[in-house]
């Protein structure tokens, strides 16, 4: 079942996918160097990081079925 | 018509002036509501670089915003003394003059409903993970920033 | 449609759901528009010794009320940037659970239509000659009292 | 023309009229005194006197078509 990772708001300008998977992934430092290796220009970009729904402010390990998201600051109103 | 009965905030576009009509008629049956409070976002016609904004397009984590939604309004019903909390917020595109959301809360007395209605559009704006989109007459937009 | 423009306040009887839809509809032209703020008087059915509240009814020193509220609307316009105000009050007998006060304020940001909003319905509730009366269920009736 | 006196709210409830003429009254603190005598009730009554629609809280001298209105507290909204 892998990992899933969604991309929201701004961050969609430059994945231009709204998801993607990876077959594995030990944690989300890791998750989240090869996101910047596959989009180089996320690292000039503002996101947090939200694990299963929740956001995280430190690196998680991550199991099958994790689902990881990257979100710019919220605009809804 | 249980005040703590949780169903999605989302609504597919703008919200209908009747939605809100329909809404507020209801309540006449709950004869212990004195007050209620309402916040209604409407999309306003902003200049970005130059080109006038005709609509936003709202995207979200829906999954997410449930599941905040549900905790955030277990806060609010402990917090104030609330007959009702009714919370809506457009997806897809919403145009220039259409309204965006819709917070509707109801009480015995003033202050529980326009406390928590004020509140409410705050975390809304701060803590639940939705996006707008500015779309501008020349088709260019801008991700939409809150304040 | 002119923001300032003053007419009575005064609505004979309930406040329809309908109207309030009608006039939120009527703000989608106004596109400099971003936030609407209402405020809602329900009639509640308190118990007064014993006997259930069935409807309150409303007198007022009309004159007077449109003359403070004139001044107070000049006011409210100097202290707050708002597109609009629209303030509407029952006179005669409303049932529990109608409408008997309409409170609309609108702005390009939502702190001045929230705050605006607030201030009016304790300035209603303080300044203006109008006086409720509640009827209860044996015919009786109780003046009511504004805290 | 006179001098019209209003009575509103739970003042109607020791007049019973709403309204009544006056041909003459020097000033705000005799006709309150003529009222006191025709309706005694309002001795033990909370109101506020209105001239021509502004709240007094002195004595006010009247002429003719001069307004005044006895308002218990306000219980609008």
């Amino acid at each position: 079942m892998g990992i899933k990772v969604l991309f929201f708001g701004s961050v969609t300008d430059i994945t231009i996918v709204s998801e993607l998977s990876r077959e594995d992934c030990a944690d989300t430092d890791t998750l989240e160097k090869e996101l910047l290796k596959q989009f180089p220009a996320l690292a000039n970009k503002k996101y947090f990081l939200a694990l299963n729904q929740q956001v995280i402010h430190e690196n998680c390990p991550l199991k099958q079925g994790d689902i990881v998201a990257l979100m710019p600051p919220f605009s809804g109103g | 018509m249980s005040s703590k009965k949780q169903h999605s905030i989302f609504y597919q576009g703008p919200i209908p002036a009747q939605k809100i009509a329909d809404d507020i008629q209801k309540h006449s049956a709950k004869t212990n509501i004195g007050a209620h409070s309402i916040f209604l976002g409407q999309v306003r016609q902003d200049e970005k670089n130059g080109e006038k904004v005709v609509a936003i397009e709202y995207t979200a984590y829906e999954l997410m915003v449930e599941e905040k939604m549900a905790v955030i309004r277990e806060q609010f019903f402990e917090k104030y003394a609330l007959t009702c909390m009714h919370i809506h917020h457009s997806l897809g595109r919403v145009a220039v003059g259409e309204i965006c959301l819709f917070v509707f809360t109801s009480s015995a007395h003033r202050r529980d409903a326009i406390d928590a209605c004020n509140e409410m559009v705050e975390t809304i704006k701060k803590e639940l993970p939705i996006w707008g989109k500015e779309i501008c007459t020349n088709q260019s937009s801008v991700w939409k920033q809150n304040n």
